[in-house]
């Protein structure tokens, strides 16, 4: 019998090694594996690039791990939320890198990844600054640039019901960045609302089928990721 | 004279027909959603995956799950619907967006547009803002008229790293309407008790003043005696 | 009020021009648009070019169209399945093109134009005689081909339920060529099972939102497409 | 001595470890769910959107949204899934598919396989099975040993438009279990009744045989007096 489901978020974060490349999900709160984070900053593991949305919240969260100077290398479209400071000061003192990516196109290349191709042409960015030094041609008219699929070691997310198969459902906007993140990792586990047995999540409602996922933990959430909040994370 | 920032919205939110599905920015387009009227279908996108937004979320009412790209706890209207990322960028890249309105720093009269880095900004995000300039059908600006140090942001040139060429289709401001055209800037309407002639003298690219350019049709509550900041 | 529902499918091909490209939805026949295409055949469009994963039945569906001389050109992965009669005796004396396209690759293809990216580079062809022509190259160690975006006027797919605004539902293993099919034409209908009130496909179950909907008609399943059969389609 | 077709599938149902994503091409490998012990975890997936599909539907319990990629009426397993043709092919395209097992016209030593088209075929028709030559963890392929004409079908180099170059890992037939390597073709197992010899003399590449290779272990009734056609 197939069981994916592990005890605890640090089993979770055990196969982490130094300079791994992680897709962290979420988007904001919803979906951000904030358990998981948490146990990863207990692990130890350094050198990390880190693909994300935003770059963190203050010193908790993807801001925690860039605080203890675990992060090598930021990939995000949005780092620059005046609530992270932990990564705009280590940034400014030129103490971890960071690769911008518009946000329709991270989506696209961690997707690519996950499906077996090796880039795409988009119009996004043609033009500007964030075409420098990119492949660029004109497509049915239209100037287009080249971009990568961007594969990653490990991919943590939140989901809010899984079974043992791996079968994740999400809630509202949970499923952002996740639902590509889960394909596009050799390593994927994700933390659930809630565990359900094998049959519970409608097969017409599985957002991300057990196939991408290679383990899953139930866990409260994070009291962080409860707060109502306005601050940017 | 000129209109506050809540006017500005109410503006913009006059101009977007039935049917349109549309995705604010933050900042002044946030607030458009505000006044579009009842039983008007107008359908919000957030970039995070939520079409057919409702409006901001009262206090104590908040579902941490259901927040908007600017990270508000928002609300859902009958006929929403959920979905991920890279669907929701399928919806702006392809096309399918009708109306992103968006901030800006600077507009110039070829309808360049920068709004993601300012000269004094050390840390860069660009987050969903290019997505959106590049792939949503028409891209309409909503910003003051001048910077808080009373300089002209409509220019003949951007001076600022581009977030996308040639995008803009319509300009918003506390003192004007100004369409993008291939043959330059059309000024289509002025806030009220200005003139043309004012609007001009605080935009540095040539204004063409359309044939039924006229002054706009904003309630009182918002004008404002003071340009807005 | 938008109302996107249309009375019969006689409207939803009314605007079908000659020489139209049209994605044609449905594998097998779960999400096959039946009733569209029997209207279709009525409406006299010709020269067509139709993009579907097979090449239709024998004298019904796609197979009728063909038949009556209305499909200049076929794009498709599967189409000699052998009840496909009309469109190879037609293939055979050189009446109708082909495009012969691997299904993974006319799916991204169709994914690609909705999405408004140009193309991609895939690993599936390479090195094959479906690869002549193409650009290719080597990416993560790995010979792909350039494989463009695929753009259509028409879209028409069935769904199970539909509602006004035109978000879809889907219903088992109808969703296949559909959804991506919803996204990359300029006039999309949807003919369903049942049309519901707004508010009744609950939001986390919405296959396809009513962005990329234009039209929904709700018709009975053409009975043809009831028959429980091992026929090829 | 030979296998029947269910013997060959039924031997290849030994090689799938729990746990396992896998798609069956139409033909033998069809078969092979039919052989995987209850209370074994293999998930089967179908390119036209569905994950832990079971076996077929029993007369009179089809439902017409079912239907596996051959155009059969199915069953789902508990933990089943439905999606969309992109996802469905990022699976297989993406190696999320630990197992592909297909039928073939002829496979070379150095693993190119092909399956799409023969010589007298007229209409052209590839279907998902390139995607899953190219994509698949592991490519295995079920076939008789020899075409109906007595020919072999294990060659030096295929003659037929290749499906996918380098792709095949494992080769079952009713004659022997094949493994492709690096260093050639390794004869891994010959049916019951066989020897080597007999397995290379229907065979145009040459084989190795492996130091531990063996009697194939399937139960008589699939023991065939006849060569499978």
């Amino acid at each position: 019998m197939v069981n994916k489901t592990l005890a605890t978020v640090t089993e979770a974060v055990a196969p982490v090694f130094d300079g791994a490349t992680i897709l962290l999900g979420g988007f904001g709160d919803p979906g951000l594996p904030g358990q998981i984070l948490e146990a990863l900053r207990l692990q130890g593991a350094k050198n990390l690039t880190v693909v994300h949305n935003g770059s963190g919240g203050g010193t908790h969260s993807l801001g925690g791990l860039i605080h203890d100077g675990k992060v090598k290398k930021l990939i995000a479209s949005f780092p620059s939320n005046p609530g992270n400071q932990s990564f705009q000061e280590r940034y400014l003192k030129g103490e971890v890198e960071l690769e911008l990516v518009p946000q329709g196109t991270l989506a696209e290349r961690i997707r690519a990844a996950g499906s077996g191709l090796g880039g795409f042409f988009t119009p996004t960015g043609a033009g500007t600054d964030l075409a420098a030094g990119k492949e660029s041609r004109v497509i049915d008219g239209r100037e287009m640039i080249f971009e990568r699929a961007l594969h990653a070691d490990f991919a943590f997310v939140r989901a809010y019901r899984g079974d043992r198969l791996g079968n994740l459902n999400y809630r509202m906007a949970m499923r952002n960045f996740n639902v590509p993140m889960c394909t596009a990792a050799k390593h994927v586990v994700a933390e659930v609302d809630e565990l359900v047995p094998v049959g519970s999540i409608d097969p017409e409602n599985v957002h991300t089928p057990g196939i991408f996922v290679d383990h899953v933990v139930q866990v409260a959430r994070h009291p962080e990721y409860l707060k109502i909040t306005t601050e940017g994370r | 004279m000129s209109l506050t920032r809540d006017g500005i919205a109410y503006r913009v939110a006059c101009d977007l027909p039935e049917g349109s599905y549309v995705n604010l920015g933050i900042g002044i387009p946030t607030l458009v959603s505000g006044y579009i009227p009842a039983g008007k279908d107008v359908f919000f996108h957030s970039e995070n995956g939520i079409l057919g937004m409702g409006a901001l979320a009262q206090p104590g009412h908040e579902d941490p799950d259901l927040i908007n790209a600017g990270k508000q706890y928002v609300t859902l209207n009958p006929g929403a619907s959920f979905f991920d990322h890279p669907t929701s960028f399928s919806m702006i890249r392809g096309g399918h967006i009708n109306f992103a309105v968006l901030g800006a720093l600077e507009v110039a009269a070829n309808g360049d547009m920068a709004n993601w880095r300012t000269p004094g900004e050390k840390v860069p995000g660009v987050g969903g803002a290019m997505d959106l300039a590049f792939g949503a059908k028409n891209v309409l600006v909503t910003m003051t008229h001048v910077t808080n140090k009373g300089k002209p942001k409509i220019l003949n040139k951007c001076s600022l790293p581009l977030t996308a060429p040639h995008c803009v289709k319509r300009i918003y401001t506390d003192m004007a309407v100004v369409d993008v055209t291939p043959e330059g800037l059309v000024l289509r309407e002025f806030a009220p008790g200005l003139d043309p002639q004012t609007v001009q003298s605080k935009t540095e690219a040539p204004l063409r003043v359309a044939a039924d350019c006229k002054e706009m049709n904003v309630p009182p509550k918002f004008h404002a005696a003071q340009p807005t900041t």
